[in-house]
């Protein structure tokens, strides 16, 4: 029901919406809770296991019951908070978990069998038969599970990420993080103020209350014309900070365009970075429910959520309304309603010694024993210290104290304090470094305790910045003690007593948990699931904790509490993950030839985070292998073209390089003739292979290295370890110039009469040369080197012309029957001439076992030498790289036995890691480790590939299958 | 978690790779017999408690860092420069 | 007492008054046969096994805080046999049959739900790393399937085939994979122990261990000395603090791995799916939540919780892997500390000191491997021999180059 | 012999504006990377002089007339812009860096905002003036970032990224302006 003339939202602009297909109509500034309790709505929600009626119980992000879907398609959206989302036009909501209506739900039938279902329950049954859990029992448990759905279309929506800095983060606009905020900014130090709601201002905006004898609302209004004057201050409204992390770092949540239609580019959440300098923690307290029987149903509501309802949106959620409460500030719930003309039936107070001066009957030592009402409440049954009575109402507020906010204090695993006054617990001190709480959050509950608290914390936080503080007056405020008796639940009644609405825990489920000796809280919470709901125990956590100190006979302090673990709210996957969605995943890197290769139609694949061509489909061909072979018997018979800029490159210069790449390749450079080039093996510290590559000396104190793609950023990662560990006092630097040369390998036999076309004059260039050529006025670089086995070049120039370079070299090998090749026929060529890529050096191979532990210098350390010698890493039994050569295809990632063994582990002698049909010899070809393999050239091996359903034989050969002279090479 | 690398100033933790503890500085030499490379490469003190350990700034300015830091709390108690630190390398 | 669903319908009739405690809580005797530390999933499943294999009943578990409450109680639940280098591929082949008569043999219903892991590949090179896997598995004598483009889209139709960075190429499947209820496999354990007449001590935290003469006599405690001749280290977490009690230096580094799940939603994946590229991996539990994770935090940490950038690029992997996940909302994110060994492998080995044995280093795969390395740890500190499918799992590998690396990474400790 | 044609990293990619925010591919100048020796830098301020720069501070630049020499990474900084003195070949290693980056102008009232959703760092202008200098990460990308007035900054990546980054610039601009349209 809709009170005239109160509450701040905008009654100007009307909003329609629908729930659950009626339509209904609210006000910019209300929430869809308060919107549905304004249309007298009060059924929104099936509970999680029982499926009962529920309805909305606070007004904030804690909610645990009114839980909606909304939007539809891509955009659907489980698990909204009714009392978050604030209402739009347009706005389609849901209620969730039941069918086939929320009146009539078939699985409230668990309702009845909750005898049955009690805490862990499941743990005890569905054993027998063992395969009816996947095919029975727990598909039946999955679908009754869950709450909301996902649409299981992808959320194409926008999201961001952002990062923010600031002297001082004040979390919550309540009067303790205003009075924090105005204090930091008027000091002049930079200031974020974060508050979760659409309005700043807290209890108050929501509360009757008054500063300096004015209306609260008009003393926030106030102050936040002040802040917004001001630029060092930063004002983010609707924003929850998520987490307290490391070195003054929150996540903090944004719901940017939540509250109004999707819109182009417009994101519907923000998750944020913010690096504080300090922080005050002023986010307030959440007031508790109070457990007895059916108090789970809808129309139950937390008396400051009533309060919050009359006094933000003129809204009251009911025709006639009771009051329950242990303590003394929530009657102000009452007199706040009488004063708006509703009827309240009675105050209960738990309390004996409670004042009974009130305009409506007062119970005290009042005690309720049950409620009625199937789908909403109707009456309440009650015993009190007079006797006991029925009454009819339709909403029950109720009040169990307040529990500071002060989740973030545990992120950092803080473990907080009970203050048995307050009976609740208070943030430990320091808990977060750097963060102050204030307020009610630190178990001040007092308006003025609250103003004092922030501006003292603002205080500290100037302090440890070096700033002074202003000289700030307080405002007036109610500054009345918190006066509360500590009461859990009706002793001594049947009926089942909720705990934890969203998970439907109850005070039986816990002294279950005790009675089958799960005392320790944590497994209390395991076995019963309290706390574990989307409200993550918020509302719970502290009345279970008191029912199982009780039935363990223990004081709260000692039972101890959980542990609080970010995110402070459900944060959405996609908020967190912004940035992540489609290609944005990872950087793109294109290659100066990528046009040229797309324009020539071949598909590009991604070798790490580059795109490469896999082959240059011509007219005609109908699959990647007619290519593939192509472009390879082209290589051998003329002349092709790829790029190869991919491969790491890294400019080594000073009077210590050489000793310097001593050190870090296995064989010696120190020997290399300038103008030279030379295959390089590097090891990790632990004596397997890192990476090969070629290094070619283009001056006494200058070198360039070659990693593969693959290992280019590790290779540059360990150079700069050895150095700067090792031998930082060196002459040497060295410098990526990977992105800064295009570079094209140019191999067949016709490559040289293609370069010199190009070139003009070629030069005498021996097998590993390097020379320096101009093109035109361009300098580039010329290696005499194959990855091939053909006679090949490599031809290096700076990456502006790489594109204008690289089609100019197809059209040149074009002319003399050549032509552009891809990564497909680059693996075949390479597989023939036995040369390794990363598929051999997989991290777990030493030099031994690819045959180069000659390559390891004698003469001389290197890294990972030492280690490389550990009985381990050599010998017989370990897999040696081999050829395999077969008559059909054979499988990468096949595995080696010796023809009549039994197919098994203990009988396996190796695997296959890289297979290629090769055209120039008509034989399928597989580079391949095999136990003690370079002594079994010439024996057959049975390989065997289960997943691809291939059982051959194969001739074990040589890796190197063409050309093993290298005559070609050096032709 | 941010470290203050001694060149780029205070930093967010993504900006950089961890290797390992301090150990891996202290490279035996090439004849040193097995266990002291064992210790070198594999076994550690893991202390839960204050450490020295080895950070690259990779997407800075490439220094190797030794960090001096609480394993339980995540403070960071002193940052310096591999190749700048005191005792100096070879 | 015997748990069925006829008892759960009687206690339900009569006000589930009759269930008895789970586990008695002893206090400590001046002596056991054997002591293990650690009351995780390890530690309980050596006392199980020890008192059912071995009929060593006069044992004791010494738990610092309450029974399960290290990496048993805060992991993704994910069960597979899918390693591939002999050592691991027996020994999580093992397990994978313990796991398979779990519920049966504990009496308690651990939900281990072979639904099936399905991990994902995006390039030539890996479907060839991962056909290598699946035939080691087979080979094992377990089960692979390998799965196409095509494959994998009838299976998991809500993966993003047509806009992810990392293109999927295909998956291994791998159908006995699945998952349990972490908290359940700890209590289970416990509570079959506890049967068998096994002391499950908790809040009895371990602060010394006595050794005279080369031997191992017994442990000093928060509850007081207690004598033993056979003492097992299963502290996954401490494992390097209570190593040093007897003045060993472990080749172990501590770090974090967090996790997240979600609010409950209705059943939406039904497997276990795992993301190559993105070191991702994902499954929903039965009450509705979905359970993820990804890599280390990748820094030495004992602190039990992460920091941001992990945070972020997970949840960038779910979202270009799959990006019907957007609007989940994560609930809760914790972090565990994985004891990192320098080749991703575990230890279930004696040590230099007669009687003492360590049973460490399961990096972040300690879950699934809880019944195996039980079984196999109850069997070395029974017969003081290994058992043939931990033989390889031994302290001294690193030193002789025994490696068993199935990331190919090296000995540098966040890798693995 | 052929005349190769050069073409930048961002060829095709015309300026764009955003709520007044101008995102361009700047004009490659001559980038060559300077990494002095140990113990050598009074000889290499010393060879700088002639062109009136000194080695620049960390997070700095040295700047006159049109060269600046711009702090690029421990023991580095990039000459852009002049010719590198012959001098310096004694004491410092030299390498052409000019086709290796890509040079970004961003320019506009939401320049700085729209650098804070990619860049992890503290962008104020008290925390990061006109002429200062880093190397940061751009989301995932190395990035040479430089503020080159109160509302402009030039952000250098590898060339192969130059898309990537422009993309995702693009896109930072692109949710600001509809932010803008909000309130």
């Amino acid at each position: 029901m809709r009170l005239a003339g109160k509450g701040l939202i905008d009654r100007g602009q009307p909003v329609t919406f629908t729930f659950d297909g009626s339509t209904y109509q609210g006000f910019r500034g209300d929430t869809l809770a308060s919107a549905l309790l304004a249309n007298d709505v009060r059924l929104v929600g099936r509970s999680f296991k029982y499926h009962r009626p529920r309805g909305i119980l606070t007004a904030g992000s804690e909610e645990p019951n009114a839980m909606v879907e909304i939007l539809e398609g891509n955009q659907q959206t489980p698990n909204v908070r009714a009392t978050v989302q604030e209402v739009f036009d347009g706005l389609a909501a849901r209620s969730q978990n039941r069918f086939p209506s929320l009146k009539f739900d078939l699985l409230g039938i668990n309702d009845r069998l909750s005898p049955f279902l009690s805490a862990g329950f499941y743990y005890k049954t569905f054993m027998w038969p063992r395969p009816f859990w996947e095919k029975l029992y727990e598909p039946l448990i999955r679908r009754a599970a869950g709450l909301g759905s996902l649409s299981r279309q992808h959320d194409e929506a926008q999201y961001e990420k952002a990062w923010a800095f600031c002297d001082v983060l004040v979390i919550g606009s309540g009067p303790a993080g205003l009075m924090a905020a105005l204090t930091a900014a008027r000091a002049g130090a930079d200031v974020i103020l974060a508050e979760e709601e659409a309005r700043m201002g807290g209890r108050l905006v929501s509360d009757n209350l008054r500063v300096d004898g004015q209306p609260g609302v008009d003393w926030v209004e106030g102050t936040l014309a002040e802040l917004r004057a001001l630029p060092n201050v930063r004002l983010m409204t609707r924003t929850t900070v998520t987490g307290a992390y490391d070195d003054g770092t929150f996540g903090a949540l944004e719901r940017v365009g939540l509250h109004c239609g999707p819109a182009p580019h417009l994101p519907r959440e923000c998750f944020w970075r913010i690096v504080a300098g300090q922080s005050v923690l002023a986010a307030g307290a959440l007031e508790r429910p109070l457990a007895f029987p059916d108090n789970d149903r809808p129309g139950i509501m937390l008396a400051s959520a009533v309060r919050s309802y009359l006094h933000r949106y003129g809204v009251v959620p009911g025709h006639r309304i009771a009051l329950i409460a242990n303590n003394d500030a929530a009657r102000a719930t009452a007199r706040d309603l009488m004063a708006a003309g509703v009827k309240v039936a009675a105050i209960l107070d738990t309390r004996p010694d409670a004042s009974v001066v009130e305009d409506c009957p007062v119970y005290v030592n009042a005690q309720i024993t049950g409620t009625a009402g199937r789908l909403g409440l109707t009456s309440i049954t009650f015993r009190h210290a007079g006797g006991s009575a029925t009454l009819e109402v339709d909403t029950l507020a109720m009040s169990g104290g307040w529990n500071p906010t002060l989740h973030l204090t545990c992120h950092m695993n803080g473990r907080p304090l009970w203050r048995e006054d307050i009976a609740a617990f208070v943030p430990a001190p320091d808990a977060v470094p750097r963060l102050t709480p204030a307020g009610a959050c630190n178990g001040t509950f007092s308006t003025a305790g609250a103003f004092r608290e922030g501006q003292d914390a603002a205080r500290r936080a100037l302090a440890a910045l070096g700033r002074s503080a202003p000289d700030l007056a307080l405002p007036q405020a109610e500054d009345a003690p918190y006066a509360l008796a500590a009461y859990w639940e009706t002793p001594g009644v049947e009926g089942r007593q909720w705990l934890d609405f969203a998970n439907d825990v109850t005070t039986k489920d816990v002294k279950l948990s005790a009675q089958e000796n799960f005392r320790s809280v944590e497994h209390m919470k395991r076995y019963t699931t309290q706390g574990m709901a989307p409200d993550q125990g918020k509302n719970s956590n502290v009345g279970a904790l008191a029912v199982l100190a009780d039935a363990t006979g223990r004081g709260i302090p000692q039972t101890g509490t959980t542990t609080f673990r970010p995110p402070y709210v459900p944060t959405s996957i996609a908020a967190m993950g912004a940035g992540g969605r489609g290609a944005g995943f990872a950087p793109q890197r294109f290659l100066t030839s990528d046009q040229a290769s797309r324009d020539r139609g071949a598909p590009m694949i991604e070798a790490g985070l580059w795109y490469r061509p896999s082959y240059f489909p011509k007219p005609g061909e109908t699959t990647w292998l007619e290519a593939c072979n192509r472009e390879t018997r082209m290589l051998r018979d003329s002349v092709g073209v790829a790029d190869v800029s991919t491969l790491g490159k890294i400019d080594i210069q000073g009077r210590d390089a050489a000793r310097f790449l001593d050190l870090v390749y296995t064989n010696t450079f120190s020997t290399l003739p300038v103008g030279r080039v030379r295959y390089g093996l590097m090891l990790r510290e632990d004596g397997h292979v890192l990476d090969d590559g070629t290094s070619a000396r283009l001056g006494e104190h200058h070198f360039l290295m070659t990693t593969t793609t693959a290992a280019a950023g590790l290779v540059m990662r360990h150079l700069d370890f050895v150095h700067q560990a090792f031998c930082a006092g060196w002459d040497v630097r060295f410098t990526s110039v990977t992105e800064s040369w295009a570079q094209f390998a140019v191999a067949g036999p016709k490559a040289r009469d293609l370069l010199a076309t190009l070139l003009g004059e070629m030069p005498d260039l021996p097998f590993m040369g390097v020379a320096d050529v101009t093109l035109g006025k361009v300098r580039a670089r010329l290696f005499r080197i194959s990855f091939s086995g053909e006679h090949g070049y490599e031809i290096a120039i700076p990456t502006r012309f790489g594109e204008a370079l690289f089609r100019d070299l197809v059209a040149r090998a074009e002319i003399l029957g050549g032509g552009p090749y891809g990564m497909e026929a680059l693996n075949v060529l390479r597989i023939e001439k036995g040369f390794i890529t990363h598929a051999e050096i997989h991290g777990r191979t030493t030099a031994f076992d690819i045959g180069m532990e000659r390559m390891v210098s004698a003469k001389k350390d290197c890294i990972g030498k030492a280690a490389a010698a550990r009985p381990g890493m050599t010998g017989p039994e370990r897999d040696q790289l081999v050829g395999l050569k077969a008559t059909s295809p054979m499988g990468a990632g096949a595995h080696l036995f010796t023809p009549g063994d039994r197919v098994h582990r203990e009988t396996d002698q190796g695997y296959v890691t890289s297979v290629c049909y090769s055209p120039t010899l008509d034989a399928h070809l597989a580079l391949a480790f095999l136990r003690n393999g370079r002594a079994r050239h010439g024996e057959t091996i049975r390989v065997v590939d289960h997943l691809r359903k291939i059982d051959i034989l194969a001739e074990v050969t040589d890796p190197v299958f063409h050309d093993k002279e290298g005559v070609k090479l050096r032709a | 978690m941010r470290l203050t690398c001694p060149l780029c100033g205070a930093r967010d933790r993504r900006e950089f790779t961890y290797y390992g503890a301090e150990d891996y500085l202290n490279r035996p030499a090439p004849d040193a017999p097995p266990q002291a490379w064992d210790d070198y490469l594999h076994n550690r003190d893991n202390p839960a408690g204050v450490t020295r350990d080895l950070w690259y700034h990779d997407m800075g300015c490439s220094s190797w860092l030794l960090v001096t830091r609480n394993t339980v709390t995540h403070e960071i108690l002193a940052v310096e420069a591999v190749a700048d630190r005191k005792g100096g390398a070879a | 007492m015997r748990y069925s669903g006829l008892r759960v319908i009687t206690e339900g009739l009569f006000g589930n008054k009759g269930w008895k405690p789970a586990w008695r809580d002893p206090a400590p005797k001046a002596e056991y046969d054997a002591i293990i530390i650690g009351g995780g999933g390890h530690g309980l499943s050596t006392a199980y096994y020890l008192a059912k294999n071995h009929g060593m009943t006069n044992i004791a578990v010494l738990e610092k805080g309450y029974l399960g409450s290290g990496n048993i109680g805060r992991n993704t639940t994910i069960v597979r046999a899918n390693y591939f280098l002999p050592g691991n591929s027996e020994f999580y082949s093992h397990s994978m049959k313990l796991w398979e008569g779990l519920e049966l043999d504990l009496n308690y219903n651990v939900m281990h739900s072979q639904r099936g892991l399905i991990n994902l590949f995006h390039s030539d090179g890996q479907r060839d790393a991962f056909v290598r896997r699946g035939n080691s598995m087979i080979n094992q004598g377990d089960d692979a399937i390998l799965l196409d483009r095509e494959g994998v889209r009838e299976m998991l139709p809500y993966l993003d085939f047509e806009q992810t960075r990392f293109p999927i190429y295909g998956g291994l499947y791998h159908p006995r994979g699945g998952t349990a209820r972490h908290d359940a496999v700890a209590w289970g354990y416990a509570r079959g122990a506890d049967r068998r007449g096994v002391d499950l001590i908790q809040n009895c935290e371990v602060t010394g261990i006595d050794i005279e003469g080369g031997r191992v006599t017994g442990v000093q405690t928060t509850r007081g000395a207690i004598k033993a001749k056979k003492v097992g280290m299963v502290v996954a977490g401490r494992s390097s603090q209570v190593a040093a009690m007897a003045g060993m230096r472990l080749p172990i580094e501590s770090h974090i791995l967090q996790a997240f799940v979600t609010e409950g939603l209705k059943p939406v994946i039904d497997h276990v799916v795992s993301f190559g590229m993105g070191h991702f991996y994902i499954s929903q539990s039965d009450k509705g939540g979905l359970v993820f994770g990804g890599d280390l935090d990748f820094y030495a940490s004992y602190a039990s919780r992460g920091n941001l950038p992990m945070v972020e690029h997970v949840m960038e992997a779910g979202m270009t892997l799959m990006p019907m996940i957007g609007r989940a909302k994560v609930l809760r994110s914790w972090g565990g500390i994985m004891d990192m060994s320098p080749d991703g492998s575990p230890i279930i080995d004696k040590t230099h000191i007669d009687g003492l044995f360590v049973d460490c280093g399961w990096n972040y795969g300690g879950f699934k491997a809880v019944p195996a390395s039980g079984f196999c740890m109850a069997h070395l500190m029974a017969t003081g021999e290994s058992h043939p499918v931990a033989a390889r799992f031994t302290l001294n590998r690193f030193a002789t180059g025994h490696i068993l690396d199935e990331e190919g990474t090296g000995s540098q400790h966040n890798l693995h | 012999m052929p005349d190769l044609i050069a073409k930048s990293a961002l060829a095709g990619h015309a300026p764009l504006v955003r709520a007044g925010t101008r995102l361009a591919e700047c004009a490659a100048a001559p980038i060559t990377s300077i990494a002095p020796y140990p113990g050598r830098a009074a000889q290499v301020d010393a060879a700088l002089a002639p062109l009136g720069l000194s080695f620049p501070a960390p997070n700095g630049q040295s700047a006159s007339g049109t060269a600046r020499l711009l702090w690029a990474g421990r023991d580095m900084a990039f000459l852009i812009g002049a010719e590198t003195p012959a001098a310096l070949a004694d004491h410092a290693s030299l390498t052409d860096q000019t086709d290796g980056w890509a040079i970004l102008g961003l320019s506009g009232p939401l320049a700085e905002a729209a650098l804070m959703r990619p860049v992890p760092l503290d962008l104020r202008l008290a925390a990061f003036p006109v002429g200062r200098t880093a190397r940061a990460p751009l989301n995932h990308m190395q990035a040479i970032l430089t503020r080159t007035d109160d509302q402009a900054f030039e952000v250098m990546v590898f060339r192969s990224m130059a898309r990537t980054a422009w993309a995702e610039l693009t896109e930072a601009l692109a949710v600001l302006e509809a932010r803008a349209k909000l309130s």
